[in-house]
């Protein structure tokens, strides 16, 4: 897919959730195999398509296996992800054929709370689970996704709200309570390679696997991350600054997303 | 004695096949979800239903918010592309119309409950759930050890609802069913069943083998009925695309109580016979 | 890293992805059998190897009579609608040419062995075996109890074989296959093994759909080799007619060990690179 | 299906093989959903859907759910049998999903040794197993076919090697060691229905289990019967005859294995 290149004007100032989905598109390659889950994840891995990584193959968890879109599908199961696919399979068997053997190399997952250990809570906001005060939509195939998976990466908005010392509910591991946790829970895929934000990008520690900051996007500083996150915010001595969409994949991005017939969560 | 199965209307089939009390699986993933099953469920008045799905969306979050279901067993409850199932919302939040049990699972855990229930075998096996909260709040989830290895591994038990609903592209003259496009977990959830509705968009003479297809013998479904557009705003691909403006509508009318009822009485009650 | 599978000669591939002492499955069920690869095994001289399938047919016949098998993991070995496979019996009953070491299952408990192999799980519960002599003999069948109901089950280990070769109509320039058909445990038999050779009638430039089709990804397959006719006796539905003479012809060949090496010198190992 | 029909003097004899098969296609209902093995049970079965059963549904362990040969197969894997299937599976899907949940009716197996209790063996012949006098094919789709039909119909000719007092090994099993073993050993079909020879019809006695002559084929006698049974045989109180072949059902089985391109075991 060719997007149609906007004058380079246009591409001078992005909006924070496009500097995120570009920098989740740079984290995937062609020969990837990317399971996709709906909105920002989706949004990025069909960027990555149609930027620099045109065989990558993605896998939607309705049974798509190697789909092509055309254009953003609104949910996963749109008409276009079976029409392009390789191959459409049942949603048994990609979980228990595909996901569940460690085939697929990348997991991409969003978050509604994300602790220091990128554990993900995507089920109830609240004390009590019987009587939330916020109950979200749940698990969907996020815990396997976060399990099996060769690597995952978290696309998420960074707040206070979001980033929390303590989740309401682990839905999703990512490092459990640290270094080894992974292993001794039997979880076969390696985890979290990195949080990417509107502010920057997080990745664990290579000892502690605790979230550490290691690019700030242009424009933001350590105290907006800091601000924006609930517990006291490692940053990375060799902290650097993301590189800035270029015309070529803010223009790509802004024509995907007008092919998207419908509002994204 | 292979049954073959029974070409009737949606009012009959609901009537004679979805009981007060009953587990009741409407199950599509995305697309060919059998949104007009669930509208004559609701029209029927069912009460204290079980209501079993993977991905309950819109046509669950109305039989919940109409106060049809007692309890619902799932593993993700949204408007997928749009944001949250507000009636859904509404009865876990603050038991609006009245409490709604959950019994809660991933989707792989989910699938294989029906893989088991199709199997004929009391329990299913998975790499799932560790680290999570979920066995916590979830007694259907245990650990079972390998009898080789020593792995210990999740348990789920096999789903079994009293009935599973499924929306299909069409069936043939001896009521064997096809679909194609995204089958999800359709054939699966008909096999765990003990009774099955399907409904159709057209019946023809023979079927025309597709590719893709799943085909269900006649005598694995239990009632057939012809409901063309039965799956609006779902979609069933060659016949119909997904109405996506009636998923983001439908955020609007559902954030708010009187909203939702004037919906229900106007557009889903007042026109018998009609789709919501 | 997805690798695309690679293309390359059956020789080269035997050579390569097959070595002495393997686990070799060389899956099929009646349709679609990999004869020439079976073939070019025997040729290189392969020795110690395990071999699995569900049904064991001529060409495992060929190859334990060639004295490539040490042990062979199955269900059922016979000549289809025709008799015994002499071969395997020569091997069980004479040790001749050399022992042969059996692992022995029903195709249930075969079928659920790969499906678990395909699925990453170390092992697959199903109803079988039960009131049998057959978990006497085989170790690889252990009673595994249901956490939820308490009903004892049998358990079988998963298979993974070090590689699985299979035969299919046909595979694109990137090296998607697909084949169509009888499709038997084709698709879980390449997904459990860690390596995994398709041959195939052809190459074309795009995959048509076919109804019945199996697709198989072409990062989810280790080679590719084209091999037109590489089923022969067995058939490639849609390329080939299944060669019911040359089975019939087989029990004569094979009930006698003098006329089986004549047929393996000079009808096998003879005519290099022609098929058997 | 129609066979054509031969002229009636042909009709008047049969072969005692013909006169079994026939029997046992007289088994078959139309409703029936039928669970067939190769060689004597589907040249059976497919006599049935060509004379009195047509709407028998079959169902072979290749996959083939709802076959409708219009020539006898040689194998369970021809490619007949998919071209006429309603739909055709995986092996592992025809195992688990049809035949375990108890979806088929009837299975029609044959045997290489039966007891009196009408298990079966198909694995080998002599004491013991690691050197057999005959290494037999093994199991198969028999053992959880014996299992999980509802009821089973075994077709095998009577010799005394083969109806013996001790199976050399239970492949399968029919009634175990007596009443109440099926449900014992957790078995949930109610297991074999009758065995059909090339001499006549025996039928489970119904508080024992014990095979029981119930019926002789036209023009043999009981002690024709007792000498190709390895155990003191039980004969019914109203032993009766098996109906000879109509001209009709010999004329179609006749033009059915002309249909058949190779040998059958």
């Amino acid at each position: 897919m060719s997007a149609s290149v906007q004058p380079p004007t246009l591409a001078q100032e992005w909006s924070a959730d496009e500097m995120m989905t570009i920098a989740a598109a740079r984290q995937l390659h062609a020969g990837d195999t990317c399971f996709v889950g709906i909105g920002l994840p989706s949004t990025a891995a069909n960027l990555a398509r149609a930027t620099h990584a045109q065989g990558l193959v993605l896998i939607y968890e309705s049974g798509c296996i190697g789909a092509k879109p055309t254009r953003l599908p609104l949910s996963i199961g749109d008409g276009v992800l079976a029409d392009t696919a390789d191959a459409v399979v049942s949603v048994p068997e990609v979980f228990n054929y595909w996901l569940q053997p460690g085939r697929i190399d990348i997991g991409f997952l969003g978050a509604a709370q994300l602790d220091r250990f990128a554990n993900i809570n995507t089920t109830v906001i609240g004390d009590t689970y019987d009587r939330p005060r916020v109950r979200l939509p749940g698990a969907g195939g996020a815990p396997e996704i976060a399990a099996s998976c060769g690597e995952v990466v978290v696309i998420v908005r960074q707040t206070k709200r979001t980033f929390v010392e303590t989740l309401d509910f682990v839905t999703s591991v990512g490092f459990g309570t640290g270094a080894g946790d992974r292993e001794r829970l039997g979880l076969r895929g390696s985890g979290p390679r990195m949080v990417i934000t509107d502010l920057g990008i997080l990745q664990p520690d290579p000892q502690t696997c605790e979230l550490t900051l290691t690019h700030l996007h242009p424009g933001k500083a350590v105290d907006d991350v800091r601000e924006a996150t609930g517990w006291p915010l490692a940053v990375s001595a060799s902290l650097s600054t993301t590189e800035p969409p270029t015309d070529h994949e803010l223009a790509t991005l802004r024509s995907l997303e007008a092919t998207k017939s419908g509002t994204d969560s | 004695m292979a049954e073959p199965a029974r070409v009737t209307t949606l009012a009959e089939a609901v009537a004679s096949l979805v009981h007060d009390g009953d587990v009741v699986a409407l199950e599509g993933f995305t697309h060919l979800i059998p949104f007009a099953a669930g509208h004559e469920i609701i029209r029927q008045g069912r009460r204290d239903l079980t209501l079993v799905r993977m991905t309950p969306d819109l046509v669950y979050d109305q039989l919940i918010g109409a106060g049809c279901a007692a309890k619902l067993v799932f593993s993700w409850g949204g408007n997928p592309g749009v944001g949250s199932l507000h009636r859904f919302r509404d009865a876990v939040e603050h038991n609006w119309p009245r409490p709604l049990e959950l019994e809660e699972h991933s989707h792989a855990g989910m699938a294989n409950r029906y893989v088991a229930g199709a199997s004929g075998l009391p329990f299913a096996i998975l790499r799932g759930y560790s680290g999570t909260d979920l066995p916590e709040r979830t007694p259907n989830i245990k650990p079972v050890t390998c009898p080789f290895t020593g792995e210990v591994l999740a348990a789920v038990p096999a789903l079994q609802p009293d009935v599973t609903i499924i929306h299909a592209q069409r069936a043939d003259a001896d009521g064997n069913v096809q679909m194609w496009g995204i089958t999800g977990v359709q054939k699966e959830a008909v096999l765990a069943a003990r009774r099955s509705l399907v409904t159709v968009e057209e019946i023809v003479d023979a079927l025309t083998p597709v590719p893709g297809q799943v085909v269900l013998p006649t005598w694995a479904v239990t009632a057939i009925a012809v409901v063309p557009g039965g799956a609006h705003p779902s979609y069933a691909q060659g016949y119909s695309e997904r109405d996506n403006d009636y998923y983001v509508a439908w955020d609007a009318i559902s954030r708010d109580r009187e909203a939702f009822d004037r919906w229900l009485q106007e557009q889903l009650l007042a026109p018998v016979g009609g789709a919501g």
